[in-house]
């Protein structure tokens, strides 16, 4: 039960500090809840109509994507707590789970799921490209433009 | 906070500007000063020329990083302090007030640069002669750009300004009651204290 | 319209001093920079005209307001008004600039948009009408750009009062509140 | 302590009514093709497919990228319509920071006037100056003394600098390199410094004044060339290390926003925008002003017209304006620095007290101010964004009857609906610091 003891105390202060600090800015800040303060934040512009409640599916999408790899990692953590009494069957184990759901990764980047707008169809052609430097991508014209004589 | 907007009620209802102020509320009224005074945190305000200013007093140069205020606050939620920088038109006067209106109390405004503060050269019918006709001011800069020295001249006057300010109430000041007065043009909000 | 022989000023200005003429129209040397008084009626068969001859770039439209300034220096045969619009086109290959000026009575103050040829010109033509009230029939879009929505009068207009207001000295009583 | 009273009741809201973006089920057919980037005559059925593909009403939501933005350089209110994260239509709104500059130079005299014109442009502010001295100095038809217009040239190409350094460091701000900003900075310092050596003002010098330049360069002025001659090079490949290589500076700046030479001559677009498409038009080098093609220098250009290439485009031109300033530094001749009219410059200050005509020279110069002969005339020069032109209408008398600045970054700002078309809200903020409009010149 002893070697638990750091553990509780940090918790107890953690939580302390986290509700004192909470109540005292509630307490002590001044308040005085006005329309405008209420009203959402649009750059200083009044907003004249609701904010849409409808989102694109994208958000959405990029939501799942996100939870597929956090349950990855959340299996990943009490095997690396005993990975060592475990061995190798520990480490074939884990190779094989981590390179289903790694299939699913590859899937999805193949599928251009995270490459999002414009840049999609450019990746190919040279615009998008490393060998493309601020130098490279300029050439100076000399001065043969240069009219004869001075225009007007 | 000054005295026309005298805060009502308790503790609990209106903070630390609801107590009397003795020994504890006293010395915990200094650290709350304190506190605001070297944390004040500039909501991006710029309009004109001086707004490069302020950007440059913000640069490594002048570093106005030695007084805590580096920080720019795009949104007004999370500044408490709106810098004016730069001349006020009359199209963007509504957005200055609803800006001002969304910020968080303590807040303080520092007008910068002669247009800010008084229509400067633009003596004519685009500009707003004056911040202080849309919102108050406390801290009023000269120039036109003020060099970024002035501008942090203008940041020790505000912290100066926050540091000799009042929060818990003075035992001069009554309790605070607002009551509605019947003046000559309709009703009238009238702070029953001696000060 | 105009014949395609695109005389250039300087060629003709030596024969015959009276009025030169390009594309038409009179062509006036103001301060060594070549100056056309275009009427509302032709202007935009000019600028088709000028857009096929290499000036493809409308550079600045303004207006400008005469009310006070009636006996202005006007070669013979334009009829001096109340507004001008002033356009300044470029040409990138013969390296040359020309201004057009158009008279645009206060009765009806109007003129056809060049956003059909010159894409550029929308915001400017906005300008002109917030500022001096001048409409372009056609403008994809003609509202205020400058100034606030609700705001009555164009400021640019000589007759506008310019809103100065007077300096407050020591003790003069502000009228702030 | 702030004395929060409630809003004044004059305060209109802050609506803008029909300049704002309305929803498209409003606008008519042609507007909305308009709007949808048709705005350059592409072919019907073009117009038609993007009719088409336009996506149905509820699922976009129209959002403000208001008045106070972080990354709207100053005063710029952008209204978007969003679907998700595309841009499918914009529309800039612009006058809130609209001074009425115009009609203030028309109640200032001739001398007087720098000192409006200077606060349009305030990154970089002795073009506008400049192309005022420059119209002024055409309708006076007179001839600036030789140092005259070097120091002018010197001054100008170290405000390009200036101002080009301005754009580095909001540009890397922008796109989240924050320390670019510091680097940035720290740059445009030494440039401030040599400007304020010489003017005896960081910003707002009015130092080019119709008949020259205010004052002449203080003595010691080609040390405090040199040492920025020596530090900017190296300091500029810093910025190349920092930012090149890096693949998000890359991502964020490579293929977005493109525009063809065509849309830009077609919107009137001039300065380093034009230049990013390939298409070589300098007026410095090609229409030459002051004493331009006695320096040369190289006119830099892009080859996508995309925002990696402005960034390009610009970085070059600080080099270029060196190379410049280098060759204004073994050029500058002697000689007076201001035209020796009695007219048009006054006495100097010494000589008042010694001869009458001075004194009324002096006198009727700065309280009537130096009559200019009727006339209208437009100078336009090359300033770090664009044409900047100034035309001013003289009725004789000593005050401008009209004068009017054709600001290079109000024309720039017609293709933000144009880049924006199709492209993220974060590439929005790209183009706009791309773009590196100044609000100050576009609402004059």
């Amino acid at each position: 039960m002893g070697q638990y003891l750091p553990i509780f105390a940090m918790l107890i202060l953690a939580v302390v500090f986290a509700v004192v600090s909470r109540v005292i800015s509630q307490l002590f800040a001044p308040r005085r809840p006005s329309v405008s303060k209420a009203s959402p934040y649009e750059c200083g512009i009044v907003p004249s109509k609701a904010p849409p409640e409808r989102f694109p599916v994208k958000f959405f999408l990029v939501a799942m994507i996100f939870i597929v790899f956090d349950i990855e990692i959340i299996f990943l953590f009490p095997y690396s707590v005993v990975f060592r009494e475990l061995g190798g069957f520990g480490i074939g184990a884990i190779v094989i789970f981590s390179a289903a759901v790694f299939e699913s990764f590859v899937y999805l980047i193949s599928n251009g799921a995270l490459d999002w707008g414009p840049i999609k169809h450019l990746k190919q052609s040279d615009i998008v490209s490393p060998a493309r430097t601020a130098t490279t991508t300029i050439r100076r014209v000399g001065l043969e433009g240069r009219a004869a004589g001075k225009a007007a | 906070m000054s005295s026309e907007t005298r805060a009502t009620g308790g503790f609990l209802e209106s903070g630390l500007e609801g107590l009397q102020h003795n020994f504890f509320t006293g010395t915990l009224e200094e650290l709350v000063k304190w506190a605001r005074a070297h944390s004040v945190m500039p909501a991006t305000f710029g309009l004109a020329c001086c707004a490069i200013e302020m950007m440059a007093a913000g640069g490594p140069h002048y570093d106005m990083a030695r007084y805590g205020m580096e920080v720019f606050r795009a949104s007004p939620r999370q500044a408490d302090l709106m810098i004016v920088a730069g001349r006020v038109s009359q199209k963007m006067a509504p957005v200055l007030r609803q800006i001002y209106d969304q910020m968080m109390e303590p807040k303080w405004v520092i007008s910068m640069g002669v247009c800010a503060s008084s229509g400067g050269m633009f003596n004519n019918y685009a500009i707003v002669q004056g911040v202080d006709q849309i919102v108050p001011v406390d801290v009023y800069v000269p120039g036109c750009p003020p060099s970024p020295e002035t501008l942090m001249h203008a940041f020790l006057a505000l912290h100066q300004q926050i540091r000799d300010g009042h929060l818990t109430r003075r035992p001069g000041e009554g309790a605070g009651i607002v009551l509605e007065q019947l003046g000559a043009n309709g009703s009238v909000p009238v702070t029953l204290s001696r000060s | 319209m105009a014949d395609d022989d695109a005389v250039s000023g300087e060629a003709d200005t030596l024969l015959e001093i009276a009025s030169e003429t390009m594309y038409d129209m009179l062509l006036v040397h103001s301060s060594g920079q070549l100056v056309l008084h275009v009427e509302r009626t032709s202007y935009v068969a000019l600028l088709a005209t000028l857009h096929a001859d290499g000036y493809h770039m409308i550079v600045d439209l303004c207006g400008v307001d005469y009310l006070e300034h009636f006996d202005r220096v006007l070669p013979d045969g334009v009829v001096a008004e109340r507004f001008e619009v002033v356009v300044n086109l470029i040409n990138h290959r013969e390296r040359a600039r020309l201004r057009l000026r158009i008279q645009i009575p206060e009765s009806d103050a109007s003129l056809p948009t060049a956003f059909n040829l010159y894409a550029g010109t929308e915001a400017m033509e906005r300008e002109a009408y917030d500022m001096f009230g001048i409409g372009f029939e056609g403008h994809p879009d003609l509202t205020r750009i400058l100034m606030p929505e609700d705001w009555v009068g164009h400021p640019l207009r000589k007759d506008y009062d310019l809103g100065r207001i007077p300096v407050q000295f020591k003790g003069a009583p502000a009228n702030r509140s | 302590m702030t004395t929060t009273h409630d809003a004044p009741i004059n305060v209109a809201q802050t609506a803008e009514g029909s300049q704002e973006l309305s929803s498209r089920d409003v606008i008519a057919a042609g507007e909305r093709l308009r709007e949808l980037g048709a705005v350059l005559r592409i072919s019907e059925s073009d117009a038609l497919e993007a009719e088409l593909k336009a996506v149905p009403e509820d699922e976009t939501m129209i959002i403000n990228m208001g008045p106070q933005h972080p990354s709207t350089h100053g005063v710029l209110r952008l209204m978007l319509e969003l679907q998700g994260e595309t841009v499918i239509r914009c529309k800039p709104i612009i006058g809130y920071l609209h001074t009425g500059m115009e009609r203030t130079g028309e109640d200032l005299t001739y001398l007087q006037g720098p000192t409006n014109v200077t606060r349009m442009d305030y990154a970089a502010p002795l073009f506008t100056e400049l192309a005022f001295s420059l119209t002024v100095e055409k309708l006076l038809d007179i001839e600036v003394p030789e140092r005259a217009i070097w120091i002018r040239m010197l001054m100008t190409e170290m405000n390009r600098i200036s101002s080009h350094l301005l754009f580095m460091a909001t540009n890397g701000m922008d796109l989240g390199a924050v320390s670019m900003m510091l680097y940035g900075w720290r740059e445009r310092e030494e440039a401030l410094r040599f400007l304020q050596e010489v003017t005896g003002l960081r910003m707002n010098h009015n130092y080019i004044r119709p008949g020259g330049v205010a004052a002449d360069l203080p003595d010691g002025w080609r040390d405090g060339v040199l040492r920025l001659l020596d530090i900017l090079p190296d300091r500029l490949a810093q910025y190349d290390t920092l930012l090149n290589q890096q693949p998000i500076w890359r991502e964020r700046l490579q293929g977005v926003g493109s525009i063809t030479a065509g849309e830009c001559l077609a919107l009137g677009v001039t300065g380093p925008i034009l230049r990013s498409t390939g298409y070589d038009w300098d007026l410095r080098r090609d229409m030459p002003y002051m004493a331009f093609d006695q320096v040369d220098f190289d006119v830099v250009v892009g080859s996508y017209g995309d925002c990696f290439d402005r960034y390009a485009v610009r970085l070059a031109e600080i080099h270029e304006s060196l190379k410049i300033v280098r060759q204004c530094l073994e050029k500058m001749p002697k000689g007076d620095y201001r035209i020796q009219d009695k007219k048009v410059t006054p006495p100097p200050r010494a000589r008042i007290n010694e001869s009458m005509e001075a004194l009324i020279h002096h006198f009727k110069i700065f309280t009537e101010g130096f009559k200019v002969p009727e006339g209208e005339a437009y100078v336009a020069i090359e300033s770090p964004r664009g044409e900047l032109g100034c035309y001013i209408a003289s009725d004789g008398s000593s005050k401008p009857y009209r004068m009017h600045v054709r600001a290079p970054s109000f024309v720039n700002l017609q293709t933000l609906p144009h880049l924006m078309h199709g492209s993220l809200v974060a590439d929005a903020v790209a183009i706009i610091s791309s773009v590196d409009p100044i609000l100050g010149e576009v609402d004059r």
